[in-house]
Parts: structure tokens; C-alpha cells; sequence
């Protein structure tokens, strides 16, 4: 591979796992949320979590580009007080792949939260575990495999991503070019068998991920 | 509608870019022959590629010359019924209350311009159109490093209305999707490369009759004039 | 943990006005707790977890009124509720659960606060319990009784100023349970943490407890020092989950001060009972069957002692000890060690006198 | 809404919730032999069938438009066979929601099935119940809520797909427009304000997708 | 099922060369059993669940041969592995293994195979085991003992042709177990169900089993009638597993035919022991509590009884009885109902006759 290829690939693995990364506290706050709390409307906040599922990439895109461009709420906020540009660069990126893989996170981590055994909280709080203890040493270890299957989801999604991404960050060589984008241009173009190169370089990195799971559940099945 | 390809019909795929004045005067067609017409639009090249993996389209209405070069050297385009009729110039838009002022397409290499957003140069012909007019004009090297490049014309559009990218440079026709941007400046007809909208027949096409049809009443004055409402050139 | 060290393990654990809607009945509970280790006896599904869940604050009722000590834990009326991780109370619940991605190591350390005493340290407790080939295992895989013992220890590390124990020995053997009821007495008196303690075992509970609260159907039905509840249940519920093995109709003939005569079809006997109420006629003849001694051949006669002439129905195996079905006049079953009844070589058919003294003759309202 | 608008909800809604469930005996039967059976190059498996989450979805779509375009394997077999044309039908949308769901409906099983105590399987087992039975009353119902997720997450990801549609089935309205390709082309032409109103059409079929299971979850917990 | 009745529980389970490793050794048991009822004895984690696992099918061991009746079911070496379903066996593990989706009469019909005994009908089962009130319930919603009812429930309603019950009982009442109990008996004998039974628990043991295997730390350390074992322990660790209270070292002075006196400090004790090695002369003296007899006064000596002068050191409440501590040159204890410990009026230092039969006096090699 070139040394271009090899840039894209690094910047798509790694502009993926943080996008999985940044999201998942959100995840798993609001999944938690979900799964232990009762209140009206909730099915609402649900499904509006999963819009970026239900809309067509380019519409969550444009909606994104809409908020984060300079002229958007929050995109000129950060402009005007930080000097901060976050469409058409790397950030842009991010935002893009964090959104389109929040809902993906959120109802696998959710799904995990709302089996456990409620018990084994109640008895951590017994004996003298806050909310912040129980959650990060029962709840969330507890919930390990479906938040870990959530992770993969949303970098799996991340790899693929590519409707929001075009649209939030563009497709700038060397800036926002991510292999999605590298590999829509080659089947444009016909170039089928860049296309699939491209596409083993893509499956590679996702095996890595999901053998990285597995490998972390079997870790902590070992230890105990 | 039954949910298959009604045999009756006839099949066209045409460029996203000819959506609205396709609808308008198949319309009219509709009503004057009785016949139907059933479109699929989207990118050119995609177009092309569902046409070489054997969609049924009876005509197919390209946005650039490549396309329709490729299913021919494939021998999946009738040749004699391919003609290209229409054209587009380039125009160069900036947001609607923009400061900049942009008076050719020289200003583009200016410091002052850090972005500027086309439809992919490599894939989407108003890219690849874009782009040659740049070479030509020498101002591509001088300019790549700024280019920010989109999949289609709504996102070029709306890269530019977002403030982040100073100008665009579009076809004219797409210029008015959005009341947010304005032209600064067009290109003028003789600097930009031959912008060209070819249609054909497909080999393929079940109702080829109906086909040749539909395609003279596109190259007829009545369409013609509604290629022009849309800002069309179309040459004689 | 805060209180001060008194003279003996002052405890005053009030359970008030609590009303707690359950699947059957509603549990409704209003005693006032003073003895270092209660028993909560009861038959299946008679509330108790859901009792201790409520002390624990881990189910809230629809009215209560919980205080340990000076500190109110729960008052629906003033909308109090002390959160469970503030209560300080170690509880041991049923179904154990252990956390299961977690060690055991890390299981026992999960709430451990040390308490300065040498004697109840992390090694002591986890020795006493045998538990240290285990520490270093996933508790996935335990055997049930291991299981338990962590849960046990788990909760004693917690330093707690109240225990709460579902049926924490129920999965062990005698050999474990007569080493670990002794240490759960010294928990009680030298850390002086009081214990509520929920069990079916008679075993544990005359051995360790010094009251017990009987609850049956989510009610109160007796509370007081366990030889008193086993002497003299309050009701004839309380006489059944107590196991008392000889219950007749009874008419009361004759009341002397304390003493009452009561008729048994044709018999007489004496009993012992100051409570009963004034105009009662019907009662329940109480008799446990290890309050009943067998003679054979006479015996002196002696006040207030029944002296019942029998015949042996059946002897039967029952646990450790000999069941000795009699009749006179009416059915009669004692208990015996297995020496004794071999050396009275009893089989059915003998001829015995069973003598029950009167104040083991215990008479419920009809 | 015009009648126009109504078929393409209703063909969106109905195309989506076939879809899911016609990949739902697949999915579950992988993801159970996944959750259950080790196996060398499991990982590898799972790779593949999050591949067309890692793919950009154009590039999924050009593999099912070559296997089941008319000149494709599958395709031609099925053309010159039964004359049934897949690609440019409903059948070509049916495949390709199925296919970009797939994933996410077997990962969420995945999950589900090994949360599962192998204890209670047993037992049934020693009850008399074969695998069959056992999965239909043990595991099945078990992993209910997993499984629930999943096809909510499919079921939105149909609702949302877009890019292997359009390249499978093409855009054609009345026969393969579903509303992500309506919000597409409205989006494309600067209809904003129409493609807003498509999107709260779909919002409306998410939130009842979403209410639905959380109401069978109800049912479920009510019933014991 | 399949077995056509015959006279008696005809059962034959064998289990041959069984090898399973476990986290700190490895089961090895290789006993045949014939009794209907055969009680697993031992202590916590000595590998009783781990081997129900094995007969049930449920782990597979790295060498085992398993054979119920006539068929067998697993034999390693000859790669036979009857899977679970198939070996019509019942099973109430210790967990319970409740089906949580299901309500209660969904669980106990899961399995349920009516077999046209009349008494023994889904109606029965629950009538006697009192879930009747928690059919509909959802088995989420149900008390420890309850739980336990049902899972017993469900796994006789299979009318399984062999019954394989972890602590069944552990969580239950006497009064339910009691009731219980008899049942059981009543399934072994009606229904001709064999019934391996894992209990630490003496009195479900004593009153219901007639063999047992006691096993320790995954060897069959002993094997035999439940009294036998139960007072000839083959070693210290069964003595201690079925808590023998006096264990003394003592030395072999004369062996005449079975009579063997033994010295234990000063005192001389006759024992009857048949099965000694010969030349043994280390031993452990046993002797339960429960085969001490008190006396105040003198008895008529006879023989082989071991008359030992004592004074009595301490009384204590245990369970139900009351235990005697005795010095008579070494330590003893007596259990004694607490009528019998009343009549003599026993209190420290009180000067007694402890009485041991000589056949009560168990030797085990050192
Ligand atoms: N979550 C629940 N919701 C409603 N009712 C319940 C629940 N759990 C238990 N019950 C019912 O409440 C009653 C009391 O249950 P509890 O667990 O307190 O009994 P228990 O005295 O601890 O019995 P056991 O000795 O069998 O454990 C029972 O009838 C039981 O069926
Ligand atoms: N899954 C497992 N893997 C390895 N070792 C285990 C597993 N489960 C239990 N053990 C260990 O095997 C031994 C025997 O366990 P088992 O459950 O058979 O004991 P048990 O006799 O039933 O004890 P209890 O009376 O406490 O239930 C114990 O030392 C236990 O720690
Ligand atoms: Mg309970
Ligand atoms: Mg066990």
C-alpha cells in the first residue's frame, strides 16, 4: 500500500475507536438512564436517540452540518469563542461517526443494563457503595458483554460510515478522507479492484476489533 | 402501483440534476401519449453502473459524456439514438450575505479563499467538469489544497451556506436549489470545457419503440423550452 | 459502629406501623427489638426476606416507622428514608448474591472496612470461615455451602452495627455450622452487633437466639425469649411451625390459681397456666414430645406431674432421636435419645407410663 | 399527506418490517451458533457478518447488484428459473434492508443467548426437551429482550438505509422509493421543508416500532 | 418408567471409575448403589453437587462409567454419552434452576409426564407441597422456600426413574419437611423411584436414607447403612463429618475375639470392634454424645458396659437436647433430653455415672 493508503487507514481506525470512545460515557449514561428509570415520554427520548438510524445519512449529515457549520448554533459558538472549526475537518469526522453509532451503543448497553440481577446493586449499596461505585464496579462490569457488543457495533458502523461523514467533513485528501469515503469514489470510478482492496484493508480492522472483544470477554472469564 | 417494473412503461435513468425539469416534461408526455414514464435518478456514474448490471432502462440520460462512453464500448447504448442536446455553465457562489467578492475565477487562488467545495473531481461531472476548467484556466494547482469535496450538489450547496467554505462552484442550474448562496460570478461559455448532457436509448430497452419515442420528444421544442425555465443551455 | 461500648450489646431495633402489601397477604409489623441476636421464625412464604428487606431499606413500604438506635432509618410519615448504603447493616440475603465477575477475594473486600479489632480481621474471618483456598477463585465456581460462607463473610467485614441473616447456614454441614454459630455469638458480644436472624432451624436457633419473633402470614404471631416461645406457643399456628407434636381438644374442668384441670376425653390433666383468659371453657392441649418421659413400672407420685398409663403404638427413627407413638385415652408421641429407649427395650405393645409435668402442659384458647 | 406520500410510508413501513423479520430465523440461528459453539475462526465469521456495517453501504449495495443483477449468479439463476427479477423490484429493497441489518439483529442475540445461565438449559434438557424445544421455551424467551433490541435496531436501520438501496433497487418511485430515498431526493433538489415532513413520518414509525417492544416487555414482566 | 414394579425398590446405579477434576482435586468415586434411598453425605465443597452433575449428564467427567439398571449411560471408554434428555432422570439442583419467565405452573408442567398413578397427579403433588396458592404467581415473585417446593414439584411431575435431590430441604420448615419427608419415602416405594439424596443434615438423613456415601474431598471416604456409618465411622474425617463428639486417642492393651480393651489415659475402656486390622494398636476411641448414658447413684454392672465416674463440667443448651460436658479422667460429652437432664438435676461439678455400651465404643486405626 502507499504511504497515502496507509494514512487513510490509520486516520479511519483511529478517528473511529475515539469516535466509539467519546461516545460511549454518553452511551451508557443514557442507556443506564433508559433501563433504571421510569418516566413518561420515555419512549420518545428512545426513538429519537435512534434517528440517526432512521434517517438517510445525508439528512442527519445536513443536519449536523447545519448545527456544527459556522453559521450553526453551536458550530459558531465554538468558532466565535475558541476559534474552533469542527465541519470539513477531522472533527467534523468524529462528530459524524459518534452520531451515526450513538443509537447502536445506547440500545446494546441498555439491553445489558436491564438484565441484571437488581439484586447484586442493592447489595453493593448495602454495603456502602454510592450510585458512582455500583456503577462502575457492578453495573457496567456486569453489563461488560453487551456494552462490549455495543462498542463493536458502533466502530464497525464508524468503518462504514459514509453519507453523514461526506457531507459533515467532506472528502479532503490527507484531512477527512477515511476509507468509506476512499472506497465509494473507487466504485464510482469502476475501480472495482482498489475497491476491494480497500474493503480487506476495512475488514481487517474490523476483525481486529472484534477479536479484541472476544479476547477481553475470555480475559475476564479466565480471571475468575 | 404493482410493485414490479410495469413492462408497459418506459424506464428512465437520468442524473440527479435533471429531476425537476424531467418531472415536468414527462408530465406533459404523459398526458399528450398515454404513455408512462417511470424514472430512476441519481448519480451518473451509478446510473451507468445498475445499467451494466442489467437494470431495465429503456433510456438513460447522463450528466457527462464518460458515462455514457463506458455502456457504449460495453455495446449496451443504441448509437444512433445517442445525441447530446443539453449543456450547463459553472458558476461560482458564495454565501448570500458574503463579504467576499469574487469576480473570476482567479480570485479562487487568493489567500482570502481557504475552501472551496466541488462535487467530487474524480467521480461527479460537475466536478470533473469544475476541475478541467481549473486546469485549464491554470489555477488547478494553486487551488487543490483547498478543495473540499462532496458526493452531490446539495452538499456542496450546503458546505458553502454553512460559512465554513467560502465559495462553490456549481453547475448553474443547481445554484438556485438553495436561497442561501447567490452566483458571484459565472464562467464564461468559452473557458469552460464542453459541458454536455448525453441521452441514448439502451440495446437492452423492452419497449425501445416507446423509447425513441419519449427521446424525440426530449430533443423537441416544447422540452427544450422547459430545459431553458430551468436554466439549461440547450443547443440546437 | 458509632455506639459506644456499653455493658452488653444494648440494642433497640423498632420496627413500627409497617405495612408491606406481598403477593398473598399484606406483611404488617409492629414490634420493638432489644435482644443482641432475633430469631425470625416462620414457615415458607411467611415474609420474612421481605422483612429484612424493608429493615435493610432495600424495598420501601407503603407505611413504616424503622429506628436502629437513635437513628431513624425509615418514617413514611416524615418521608424519611436513610438510603441502604448509609444504613450501615450487613445483610446476607438468600439467594447470597455474590458479585458474580468478581473474586472471591474481591467479593470479601467489596465493602470491608476494618474496625481496628485484631480479633476480627480480614485473615480471621476468612480463616474461621475456611474459606482460604477459595479466595483466589471466580465464585461462579463454588459449591453451594462455599457460596454461602462467602456471603457470610462478606457481610461480617463490613463492620456493620446491624446483621441481617437470611438462613445464612442453611447449605451447611453440622461439623461448619457448630463452628460458625458460636463465632456469630461472639460477633454479637464482642463487637456487639446485634443480629437478626432468619431461620427454620430449631438447631440454630435455641443454640444462638435469645428471642424470637414467630411470623406467620405476614403477621406477628408470638414474640419473646425463645424457651418461652417453644414452651408455651401463643397460638396453635405458632404451636405448628414450632413443631409440637401432641395437640388435643381439651375442656377445661377446674382452675386453681395457676393450676387448671383440663379433660382430654376421659383423662384429666394437670396444667400449669397463669395467662389464659378469664371464662375460657375450650382449649388446645399443648404437649411437645420431648417434654414427655417413659417409665416402665411405677413411679412416685409427685405434684404437679401427670402420670399417663400407655401402651407403646410405634417407635420410630426420627433424626438423632426415637419417636415413641403412645395411647392413653388419647394419642401421645415423645421423643427419647436412642440409649434410652433401648434401655427400656420398647416396642409396640409395651405397657408404659408417660409422665408430662404440668407446666409443660400448655393450653391455647379454642 | 398526498396518496403518493402514503405509499411510500406505507411500503417503507411494511418493506422494513418484512425485511426484519424475514432475516430474523437467520439471525437468530447464527447468532445462537455463535453464542453456543466455539469454533476455530469464529472470529472471523463475525467479522464477515458485520461486513456490511464496516462497508460503506454503496459498496454492499454494488455485491448484491452483482449477485443478483440479472448478469449476477444468484440472479440470473432466479431470472432464467422462475423469471423473478430481484434487483429494480421490492424484492431488491427487501434485500438489501435485510442484508445492512443483519448485523446489528445478530450481534444484540449474540449477546442475549450467552447472558443466558447454561443452567437453566440444562435442566430443561434433563426435563426431556430437545435443542428445539429447549431454544423455543428456554433460550428464545430468555434472550427475549436482546432479541427485541436487535430487531428494533433493524428495523430502524431499514427505515434509514439508503445507500445500498438505491444501488440495488434503484429510486423508482411508486415501485422502490422508500422514504429514505424520498428524503434523499427532497434533500438533493433543496426541498427541505418536504423532507422534514418525511422525517417526522419516519420518526413516527420508529416511535411505534420502539413503543411496541417496549409494551411487549410490559406484557411479558405483567404476565408473571 | 420403563421398569415393570416388582418387589421393593430394585435399583442398581453404578458409578465406576469416575475421574473428574475439579478446582482443588479431583472427584474419584467408584461405588455401586442399591439402596432406594442413598444419602451423599459431606462437607461443604467436598464434590456432592459436582457428581449429581455427572449422573444427570449435565458435565461430562474425563473418565467415568455410569449405568442405571440395565442401561448404561455414559462410559467414557467406549464413547457412550446418553445425552440429559434422554436418561429420564429428575433433577432439583441446588440452584434451583427455576425457568424466571415462566409462572409456576408453566415450570411444573414443563416436564410433566403423567403416568397414571392416581395418587401421584399434578393435583397431588401440589396439594402436598402447598404450591397450590402460587400457580399463577410468576416463579420471580417467590419466597427461598417456596422456590425450593416447586423445583421438587417439577422435577417429580417427569416421573423420572431416578431422582437426584441437592439440599431439597435445606430452605424449608420443619413442619413442611416433615410432611415432606414421608412423601418421599412414599415416591420411593409407590412409584419405585430411587432417589440419591444430597443432605448435610442429620435428621433428614437419619430419617430417611438407608444408605449413605459419605465423601470427602471427592473420595468416597465410606459407604454403607446409615446407622452403621453413623456409628462406625471408617475414619476421623467421617467421625468428624458426622460430628462424634468424644474422639480420644487411645492404645490397644488386650483383643479378646471382637472384646478389645483399650487405655485411654488411666481409664480402660471395653470396646467391640470386629473388623480391625490385626496389630493395630494406635487408635482413635469414638463415641457419640448421644450414646452416653447419666446416672446419679450407683448401677448394677454389667457387662460390656463401661461404667466411667465423672463430674459433670458444663451444661449446654443444644437444639433441642442439652449437652453434658464430662471429665472422668478425659473429656466426654453426653446428650441428654432436657427432661432426662432436669430429672437428674445436673449441675458443674455434680458427681455422675456415664455409662457407654461397649459396642458403642468405636475404634479407628491411627
Ligand atoms: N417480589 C415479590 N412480589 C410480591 N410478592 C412476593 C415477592 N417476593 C415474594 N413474595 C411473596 O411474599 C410472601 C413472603 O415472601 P418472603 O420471601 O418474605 O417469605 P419468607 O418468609 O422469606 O419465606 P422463605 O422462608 O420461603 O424464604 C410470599 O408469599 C411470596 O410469595
Ligand atoms: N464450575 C466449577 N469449576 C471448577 N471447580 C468447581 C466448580 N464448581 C465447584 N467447584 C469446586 O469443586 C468442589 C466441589 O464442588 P461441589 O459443588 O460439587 O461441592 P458440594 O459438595 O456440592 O458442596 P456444597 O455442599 O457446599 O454444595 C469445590 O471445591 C468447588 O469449589
Ligand atoms: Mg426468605
Ligand atoms: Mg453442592
Amino acid at each position: 500500500m502507499s504511504a497515502e493508503e496507509w494514512e487513510i487507514v490509520w486516520f479511519t481506525a483511529w478517528v473511529s475507536a475515539l469516535s466509539t470512545v467519546v461516545i460511549l460515557p454518553f452511551g451508557l449514561a443514557v442507556a443506564w438512564l433508559l433501563a433504571r428509570h421510569q418516566w413518561p415520554g420515555k419512549s420518545i427520548i428512545e426513538t429519537l436517540i435512534s434517528l440517526p438510524l432512521v434517517m438517510p445519512p445525508v439528512a442527519t449529515g445536513l443536519i449536523l452540518l447545519k448545527m456544527f457549520g459556522r453559521r450553526g448554533a453551536i458550530g459558531g459558538f465554538l468558532h466565535d469563542t475558541l476559534n474552533l472549526d469542527i465541519v470539513f475537518t477531522w472533527r467534523g469526522v468524529l462528530i459524524a461517526l459518534g452520531v451515526m453509532s450513538f443509537p447502536l451503543l445506547v440500545r446494546s448497553a441498555r439491553v445489558a443494563f436491564e438484565e441484571i440481577n437488581p439484586r447484586l446493586e442493592q447489595i453493593a449499596r448495602t454495603m456502602g457503595a454510592g450510585e458512582v461505585r455500583v456503577f462502575f464496579t457492578i453495573t457496567a462490569p456486569l453489563a461488560l458483554r453487551g456494552i462490549l457488543g455495543g462498542m463493536i457495533l458502533s466502530f464497525a458502523r464508524a468503518l462504514g460510515e459514509f453519507g453523514a461523514t461526506i457531507m459533515v467533513a467532506g472528502n479532503i485528501p490527507g484531512q477527512t478522507s477515511t476509507l468509506s469515503l476512499s472506497i465509494f469514489q473507487s466504485v464510482q470510478l469502476g475501480q472495482d479492484a482498489y475497491a476491494f482492496r480497500l474493503l480487506g484493508v476495512s475488514t481487517v480492522l474490523a476483525f481486529i476489533a472484534v477479536w479484541t472483544s472476544e479476547w477481553l470477554m475470555r480475559q475476564r472469564k479466565g480471571s475468575k | 402501483a404493482t410493485p414490479t417494473l410495469d413492462a408497459a412503461a418506459i424506464n428512465v435513468f437520468a442524473a440527479a440534476s435533471l429531476t425537476d425539469s424531467l418531472k415536468e416534461i414527462a408530465a406533459a408526455y404523459e398526458k399528450q401519449t398515454g404513455d408512462k414514464v417511470v424514472f430512476n435518478f441519481g448519480a451518473s456514474s451509478f446510473l451507468a453502473r445498475q445499467i451494466e448490471e442489467g437494470a431495465p432502462a429503456e433510456v438513460f440520460f447522463s450528466a457527462d459524456e464518460a458515462g455514457m462512453d463506458g455502456l457504449e464500448k460495453k455495446g449496451l447504448v443504441v448509437k444512433e439514438t445517442r445525441n447530446s442536446r443539453l449543456s450547463n455553465s459553472l458558476v461560482i457562489v458564495v454565501t448570500a450575505d458574503s463579504m467576499v467578492t469574487i469576480k473570476s475565477a482567479k480570485d479562487l487562488a487568493e489567500p482570502r479563499v481557504k475552501r472551496i467545495v466541488l462535487a467530487d473531481p474524480k467521480t461527479v461531472p460537475a466536478g470533473i467538469y469544475a476541475r478541467e476548467y481549473l486546469e485549464k484556466a491554470k489555477l488547478w494547482t494553486s487551488v487543490e489544497s483547498k478543495i473540499v469535496s462532496t458526493d452531490n450538489v446539495r452538499a456542496a450547496l450546503a458546505a458553502v451556506e454553512s460559512g465554513n467554505v467560502e465559495v462553490g462552484l456549481v453547475y448553474k442550474t443547481d445554484a438556485a436549489i438553495s436561497k442561501k448562496v447567490k452566483i458571484a460570478c459565472e464562467v464564461p461559455a468559452g473557458d469552460s470545457p464542453a459541458i454536455s448532457y448525453p441521452m441514448a436509448v439502451l440495446k437492452e430497452a423492452k419497449e425501445p419503440e416507446a423509447a425513441k419515442r419519449f427521446l424525440k420528444h426530449l430533443n423537441s421544442e416544447e422540452a427544450g423550452r422547459v430545459f431553458k425555465k430551468f436554466g439549461f443551455i440547450v443547443r440546437n | 459502629m458509632a455506639d459506644a461500648p456499653k455493658e452488653g450489646v444494648e440494642v433497640s431495633l423498632l420496627l413500627n406501623n409497617i405495612s408491606f402489601p406481598l403477593a398473598d397477604f399484606t406483611l404488617e409489623v409492629n414490634v420493638e427489638i432489644r435482644s443482641p441476636i432475633t430469631v425470625i421464625f416462620g414457615p415458607s412464604g411467611s415474609g420474612k426476606t421481605s422483612l429484612l428487606d424493608l429493615v435493610a431499606g432495600l424495598r420501601r413500604a407503603d407505611s413504616a416507622f424503622i429506628q436502629l438506635g437513635d437513628e431513624i432509618l425509615t418514617d413514611t410519615g416524615k418521608d424519611v428514608f436513610v438510603p441502604a448504603r448509609r444504613r450501615g447493616i450487613g445483610y446476607v440475603p438468600q439467594d447470597l448474591a455474590l458479585f458474580p465477575h468478581l473474586s472471591v477475594r474481591q467479593n470479601l473486600l467489596y465493602g470491608h472496612r476494618p474496625n481496628g479489632n485484631k480479633r476480627f480481621t480480614f485473615d480471621h474471618i476468612v480463616e474461621l470461615l475456611e474459606i482460604q483456598p477459595l479466595v483466589h477463585r471466580g465464585v461462579t465456581r463454588l459449591s453451594g455451602g462455599e457460596k454461602q460462607r462467602v456471603a457470610l463473610a462478606r457481610a461480617l467485614l463490613t463492620s456493620p452495627r446491624l446483621l441481617l441473616l437470611d438462613e445464612p447456614l442453611a447449605n451447611l454441614d453440622m461439623q461448619l455450622k457448630t463452628r460458625i454459630l458460636p463465632y456469630l455469638a461472639r460477633v454479637r458480644d464482642e463487637f456487639r452487633v446485634p443480629i437478626l436472624y432468619v431461620t427454620h432451624d430449631r438447631f440454630e436457633t435455641l443454640s444462638l437466639a435469645d428471642e424470637m419473633v414467630a411470623l406467620i402470614k405476614g403477621k406477628v404471631a408470638q414474640i419473646g425469649p425463645v424457651q418461652e416461645v417453644f414452651s408455651r406457643p401463643a397460638s396453635l399456628d405458632v404451636a405448628g411451625i414450632l413443631t409440637v407434636e401432641t395437640i388435643l381438644p381439651g375442656r377445661i374442668i377446674q382452675t386453681a390459681d395457676d393450676l387448671v384441670t383440663v379433660a382430654v376425653g376421659n383423662t384429666m390433666l394437670a396444667a400449669v397456666e397463669p395467662n389464659l383468659p378469664p371464662g375460657t371453657n375450650d382449649v388446645h392441649v399443648c404437649v411437645r414430645a420431648d417434654d414427655v418421659i417413659l417409665l416402665k413400672g411405677a413411679d412416685t407420685p409427685s405434684s404437679p406431674r401427670n402420670h399417663l398409663p400407655s401402651s407403646v403404638r410405634s417407635v420410630t427413627r426420627e433424626g438423632t432421636l426415637m419417636r415413641v407413638e403412645l395411647d392413653c385415652g388419647f394419642r401421645l408421641a415423645a421423643l427419647l435419645t436412642r440409649q434410652a429407649c433401648e434401655e427400656l427395650a420398647l416396642k409396640p405393645g409395651d405397657r408404659v407410663v408417660a409422665l408430662v409435668k404440668a407446666p409443660n402442659i400448655h393450653l391455647i384458647p379454642r
